[in-house]
């Protein structure tokens, strides 16, 4: 237990970062509301996004932004950064989508509540 | 394990993100959790900032207002309050 | 001009309906134009997956590399061209076409108006085009992207039904959905983590190199992969979006969810199973106990639920859960016979399911009645529907001669070669619990007195995209050929120990 | 009283968020930021002068046609970039295998395709945030 | 309701265990020696100004080495905003502007 | 191999001809589906003809890279035989008992195309072909089965669907561990499994294959449905039910022991001990449950499922006489039991009676009629002037000479409880007082009449002469021994 706690402070973004991923995961399953629901959805994507971020990060690296002044410097990995610029463009048109479809049954069955709904669907 | 500052900085950061999504999971009213949800987005790009990804911080930074008015107009468009 | 065009063949096949649909909202007053060309983009479509399907046949199975932006494999993006892509390309187009034949004529009555059956189309061409890019990529985080355009155009299809009841399935579809695509992301994450490689081939060799300093992490991007692709493709007990969505959605709509775009997560499962892990890999981790265990579980249990519904799309729609069981089960028996098994039942089950939909749609349009208690008479009134119909039931209940029979032969063979009693029994209780769902539909529209109503077999295109999809059944039945040697040459090279 | 405040510090604002905006965009290449961030932050301005100024006003400046262009033809535009590379006898989206002139580096213009294509995707983002708030905004149809 | 939420919070803490063990074995964060530190991003940090002419590592590879799945990327965006409309737009004006 | 081909088509081309013209009239779609049936019957006794006189007729080909072929052999052709000849007969009977009922369409379009496959299961030359056409079979006799569309039809529909497809199943699984042992299905090169000799997992597929077609062949647990399916009409019950489908069943069984297995390789096995016991069960306690029947047809039902493992019987004991034995009753049952059948519909047409118990004074009414019935009646005990006197014989000698004098036994106090079954209702039914009974529509109808007298007659004639059937007998026994 002492050696799990002791890697996970070494690892403390990824800790962290699942710990966000199972708070976003409990409240989409977990909390009826569908915006809840949607910000669930978001904590959990986000979540990953600080896991990748993570992954590429260099400790005391720079930027990755070529510095000519600087020719020494370490730069940090770039790519898991490349990937989550198309990862956070993902969740924006999800989110847009879902709160689209969420006016939709607003306007359909006036709450924005999935069990209320579901009882007044099969009504 | 010689954590420096900007640990110590980014670990309180991941801190308050936890907080805040705890809070938007206990707080009932919508209009607040989707303010939390702008304050969660931008302490995240934050944390980008910290691990050296200004492009991430910038992008995340202007995509979670985007998301956060739009969760607000539509907010305004159906019921506040969750039941 | 020519060479040209060959060339670059691999990448055509995806771009060119995403180019389409990018042009399509212009002409949103002239319907007949957009679909005009969405049906020309289909036949192009089969044309181009014919192609290239023949070309991998010449060269005996190697595939065709294409490195996008001319960048080498571990640093760009790789699509490569093999058997397996040129089934599933083969699959997606040839159901696409009698789809977007069938769509061709009532669109615009069943979203209600012009503008939207355009935006409809869209939608489908983008789904046609994330599929066909899921049938050739060989780099993990595109199969990520093309994943969401394809989750996302699947839910705007399924919202695009002008009900209330279609927007809820669609939210939920679209939420479980989402969470499915954050566990892949996380699966990727995972390996990129400890391998350094998006590119499949080399994330494969810097895998089995050094899994066994992460066993945990392993087994959980696995976990991860097999969870957020198993809510997509709809395995049991995470399916439970797919009923409400595939019964809600417009017909053409239901048709390629059901036929198509499970099919095409599973591909996606099956590329980072076997492409990435590998065979050995899986078999260490004993995933393939679980895939089976699974893929049994789901084709009783999705059976049973098919078996007590009384909708009909609905019952197509569990019954397309049964099959996903299917798929699974011979991922996890993992030998040579079962994954042929597998790819062909997929293809077929792809043909069936889209006849079966169009069909119901068919009925449902022209009769009004959504319940399978009220369809009596309707073999009398709608006699090519019907026949359409029942040559889809058949098939896919597994009688010698259609096409269904085929790909149940090989799983068999493959259970046998497993030594997996228990799976021959669920297969062969599948095959009878399917005849048991699917029959009284059959029994009910034949031999029960017709009411005096007005009913009638829809229109010409309708028509002519359902006798294609009843023929293609037939022809895959009786003379495979070439679906067949792709089918297993495909195993085959699955099956390489990297 | 109080929207006519508000209306004047828009007025005064709202074009140098889109500068902003647009410098963003345009020198992705050479410092943090990109074709995303800049083309929602020209968006959210677009967005603030709807907020402030009403939506038929909003309407009015960017109409609903437009935006519907520049969605398609914006995302078509990355398309024909990439055929630019096979029109050079290069793959799909090759830029600097394609023949094509990178420029000097660090300047505006380097980088070959690369700013073009930016551009492209940013002012297609602001016309997609414009259109999803619009569309979310609308009453009833 | 209240029991299914704790049954569903029991199955989640099991699942966190489970998760962090399994980060607990990730390689350390932020170290140079990394997996995902290879040839791979070596490239692209060395190369990219030559090969691509632009000083940003990230939009080099977002816009060249990897534009496919950027194009995909705003297709995505295109998708979303179909569907949106798709699903807002539920009548439509005849003869209005589209 | 024309006429294979012609045989095979002839049904299934008259029964599409008479589903595509739906406004003929009655006389016309009666001469239709009879000249089918008699050329499907004439070129199938040329195939046969051809079989016995030693020539070899071979279709074969490949449906997706598994090769299925038609090649009848003695065993094939004397089913086909069987088949053709009671088609012919049932088809005559049915223009008699159909006329003025509802459907005639679909009735014959079906009637003909069930014609077809049986023939197609007679003369299939693989496994394959042999599942196909079995298969093919539960579909195309569904429709007869549900005929009256009352609910209890659909019951029964239901029912044969479910047990024929699981059975089909277990045939299935049963194929492929076959295929994978050998990579062969075709009968012609002598038993499939033979070359192998012993193996594990033999006794399982045995088993498979005997529960699979064991569904139609109406062994004892697994009989349910054929009870139920008596709501048929009669043709459709006495052909079907008691002679096609039922003999499909049975046919595939003795294609299994002979065929697949071999009966060398039979003997070698433990299961082949206990499947003779399996099938006197089956004997003895369907008989018995039959004499407690009051509804005819009920009563006619379950003393089919006793009769057909008679056939299994004699081929489970694995021994020329047994095999000699089995396919005598083939052929002498099927006559016989067709009559009962006959006798049973018009009795039921004219008179509208069904119960055994009311039946008393009907043997005045319907002289003819209940004449037939006796002489059926007669020959289900195995009294000698009948056929069915030397298929018994047989039988007890096969069963004697393979050292299981307990079966012989089995096969007499069987023949004792037949007495009991039908020899009281002749009695009754001439015994009775002359009721007023009043005749729905005049006497007995020639129609009706003919193909009934001519079979008790054909019995009749065989038990007398059993050398008319004796060659093709002793070429099926040559063919597997």
């Amino acid at each position: 237990m002492r050696i799990l706690l002791d890697k996970l402070l070494v690892n403390y973004p990824y800790f962290a970062a699942m710990i966000l991923f199972i708070i976003g995961a409990f409240t989409v399953m977990t909390r009826s509301n569908l915006f809840k629901k949607l910000i669930g959805i978001n904590i959990m994507e986000s979540a990953i996004f600080l896991m990748f971020i993570a992954a590429g990060n260099i400790r005391g690296g720079a930027v990755p932004i070529l510095d000519e002044a600087n020719p020494q410097a370490v730069y940090i990995n770039p790519l898991p950064s490349a990937l989550m610029l198309t990862g956070i463009v993902v969740s924006v048109s999800v989110t847009a989508f879902a709160l689209a479809l969420i006016i939709r049954l607003y306007q359909s069955y006036g709450t924005t509540d999935a069990r209320r709904i579901a009882e007044l669907r099969k009504r | 394990m010689g954590f420096t500052a900007v640990d110590y900085g980014t670990m309180v950061m991941l801190l308050i993100l936890i907080a805040a999504s705890l809070a938007m999971y206990f707080i009932k009213d919508l209009l607040h959790a989707v303010i939390v949800y702008g304050a969660y987005s931008l302490i995240m790009a934050l944390v980008w900032l910290q691990m050296n990804t200004p492009d991430i911080a910038i992008t995340e930074a202007a995509a979670g207002i985007a998301m956060t008015v739009l969760m607000m107009v539509v907010i305004s468009r159906t019921s506040r309050k969750e039941d | 001009m020519t060479t040209t065009i060959e060339a670059h063949l691999p990448v055509f096949v995806v771009i060119m309906p995403l180019f389409v649909a990018f042009i399509l909202p212009t002409f949103a007053r002239r319907i007949r134009l957009v679909e005009g060309l969405v049906t020309a983009t289909t036949v192009l479509g089969f044309l181009g997956a014919g192609y290239l399907a023949s070309l991998v046949l010449i060269r005996n199975g190697n595939p065709i590399s294409y490195s996008l932006g001319g960048w080498p494999a571990p640093w760009g993006i790789q699509l490569s061209v093999g058997d397996l892509s040129c089934l599933f390309l083969l699959m997606v187009a040839s159901v696409s076409l009698p789809v977007a034949l069938f769509a061709a004529d009532n669109m615009t009555h069943e979203v209600g108006g012009p503008q939207r059956a355009t935006r409809f189309y869209v939608l489908y061409l983008l789904l046609g085009g994330a599929m066909a890019g899921m049938a050739v990529t060989s780099d993990l985080f595109n199969v990520f992207v093309l994943v969401e355009v394809a989750t996302l155009s699947c839910c705007g299809l399924v919202s695009s039904s002008n009900q209330p009841r279609a927007a809820e399935a669609a939210f939920n579809y679209l939420i479980l959905a989402t969470l499915g695509s954050a566990l892949i992301l996380g699966g990727i994450g995972f390996l990129y983590m400890i391998t350094g490689h998006l590119n499949m081939g080399f994330a494969s060799q810097e895998l089995n190199r050094v899994w066994q300093d992460y066993p945990h992490v392993v087994w959980m991007a696995l976990s991860f992969l097999l969870v957020g692709f198993g809510v997509k493709s709809a395995l049991f007990p995470l399916h439970v979006w797919l009923p409400d969505a595939h019964s809600a959605a417009p017909s053409p709509a239901s048709a390629i969810l059901s036929g198509l775009a499970v099919k095409g997560y599973a591909i996606c499962l099956i590329k980072v199973l076997f492409n990435v892990f590998g065979i050995a890999l899986i078999r260490d981790l004993s995933m393939h106990r679980i895939l089976t265990l699974l893929g049994m579980i789901a084709i009783i249990a999705g059976s049973l639920f098919a078996l007590t519904q009384d909708k009909l799309k609905r019952r197509l729609a569990f019954s397309t859960v049964a099959q996903v069981g299917y798929i699974f089960l011979g991922l996890g028996l993992a030998n040579s016979m079962s994954l042929t098994g597998t790819l062909f039942h997929m293809a077929s089950h792809a043909v069936i399911k889209s006849g079966l939909f169009l069909a119901a749609g068919a009925i449902i349009a022209a009769t009004g009645k959504d319940r399978i208690s009220e369809m009596a008479g309707v073999g009398k009134k709608m006699p090519i529907t019907m026949a359409v119909f029942t040559i889809c039931s058949v098939s896919l209940v597994g009688i010698p001669l259609f096409s269904g029979f085929i790909g149940k032969w090989n799983l068999l063979l493959g259970s046998l070669e497993a030594g997996n009693r228990l799976a021959q029994a669920v297969i062969i209780l599948g095959s009878v619990l399917c005849a048991g769902y699917l029959f009284p539909i059959i029994r009910v529209a034949y031999f029960e007195p017709a009411p005096a109503a007005d009913w009638q077999d829809p229109g010409l295109p309708q028509k002519t995209a359902l006798i294609l999809l009843a023929a293609w059944v037939m022809i895959l039945g009786a003379v495979p050929g070439p679906f067949l040697e792709l089918a297993k040459r495909a195993a085959l090279d699955l099956l390489v120990v990297k | 009283m109080r929207d006519f405040i508000l209306k004047r510090v828009a007025a005064l604002l709202l074009p140098f968020i889109q500068m902003y905006g647009l410098y963003v965009i345009l020198h992705g290449h050479v410092s943090p930021g990109g074709s995303f961030a800049g083309g929602i932050v020209v968006g959210l301005a677009f967005i603030a002068f709807t907020t402030i100024y009403g939506l038929e006003r909003g309407r009015a400046k960017v109409p609903e046609k437009v935006t519907t262009l520049v969605e398609s033809y914006g995302t078509l535009w990355y398309g024909i970039m990439g055929m630019v590379g096979i029109f050079k006898g290069a793959p799909f989206l090759a830029n600097k295998i394609a023949g094509i002139d990178l420029g000097e580096l660090g300047a505006l213009s380097s980088g070959g395709l690369i700013g073009l294509i930016g551009l492209g995707v940013g002012i297609r983002v602001a016309s997609t945030m414009i259109t999803l708030f619009s569309t979310m905004m609308e009453e009833e149809s | 309701m209240k029991l299914g939420t704790l049954a569903m919070l029991l199955i989640f803490l099991l699942a966190a265990y489970v998760v962090l063990v399994a980060v607990a074995e990730l390689p350390p964060y932020g170290m140079v020696g990394n997996p995902s530190h290879n040839q791979v991003s070596q490239r692209y940090i060395e190369n990219a100004w030559e090969e691509t002419g632009v000083l940003n590592m990230i939009t080099a590879i977002v816009l060249d080495y990897r534009a496919y799945d950027t194009m995909f990327e705003t297709i995505v965006l295109f998708t979303a905003v179909l569907a949106v409309i798709i699903t807002l737009k539920t009548t439509e004006r005849e003869g209005g502007g589209k | 191999m024309t006429d294979l081909v012609l045989a095979l088509l002839s049904g299934a081309v008259g029964g599409i001809l008479i589903g595509l013209m739906p406004r003929a009239g009655n006389r016309l779609r009666n001469i239709v589906a009879l000249v089918f049936s008699a050329a499907g019957t004439i070129f199938s006794w040329r195939v046969a003809g051809a079989v016995f006189a030693g020539h070899t007729i071979r279709i074969s080909g490949e449906i997706a890279g598994l090769a299925w072929s038609l090649q009848p052999d003695p065993l094939g052709a004397i089913f086909g035989l069987i088949v053709s000849t009671l088609w012919l007969f049932a088809g005559v009977y049915s223009f008699g008992y159909m006329a003025g009922e509802h459907k005639q369409r679909t009735y014959y379009t079906y009637f003909l195309l069930a014609f077809s496959v049986t023939l197609g299961v007679a003369f299939s030359g693989n496994l394959l072909a042999l599942y196909l056409f079995y298969e093919l079979l539960t579909f195309v006799t569904y429709p007869l089965v549900i005929h009256e569309r009352s609910s209890e039809a659909m019951k029964a529909g239901a029912k044969y669907i479910v047990y024929s497809l699981s059975g089909a199943g277990a045939i299935l699984i049963a194929i492929i561990v076959v295929y994978s042992w050998t990579g062969n299905l075709d009968f012609a090169g002598g038993p499939l499994l033979a070359a192998g000799g012993l193996r594990p997992g033999l006794g399982w597929v045995l088993a498979l294959f005997v529960a699979g077609f064991g569904v139609k062949a109406a062994i004892m647990p697994l009989h349910r449905w054929l009870p139920a399916a008596m709501c048929a009409p009669t043709p459709v019950s006495a052909l079907l039910h008691a002679v096609a489908v039922v003999y499909s069943g049975v046919y595939g069984i003795l294609r299994v022991v002979y065929s697949v297995f071999g009966h060398e390789l039979m003997g070698q096995l433990h299961l082949s001990d206990i499947l003779p016991w399996v099938a006197s069960f089956t004997i003895l306690v369907g008989v018995i449950i039959a004499t407690q029947q009051d509804v005819l047809k009920r009563r006619l039902a379950y003393h089919t499922v006793s009769q057909l493992s008679y056939i299994l019987l004699g081929a489970f004991t694995l021994h020329p006489w047994g095999l000699a034995g089995a396919i005598c009753h083939m052929i002498s049952y099927s006559t016989l039991k067709v009559t009962l059948f006959f006798a049973a519909g018009v009795i039921a047409k004219r008179t509208g009676k069904v119960r055994v118990s009311e039946m008393s004074g009907v043997g005045w009414q319907l002289p003819r009629t209940m004449a037939a019935f006796g002489v059926a009646s007669l020959g289900m005990i195995g009294m000698l002037p009948l056929n069915t006197f030397w298929s018994k014989y047989y039988l007890m000698r096969g069963s004697v000479a393979k050292g299981k004098w307990q079966l012989a036994l089995v096969l007499i106090t069987s023949g004792l409880i037949n007495a009991f079954c039908f020899i009281p209702t002749v009695v009754a039914a001439f015994a009775g007082e002359r009721g007023q009974l009043s005749l729905e529509k005049g006497s007995e109808t020639s129609l009706m009449l003919a193909p009934m007298l001519l079979l008790a007659g054909i019995a009749l004639l065989i038990g007398l002469w059993p050398g008319l059937v004796w060659p093709g007998v002793e070429a099926v026994v040559d063919w597997f021994f």
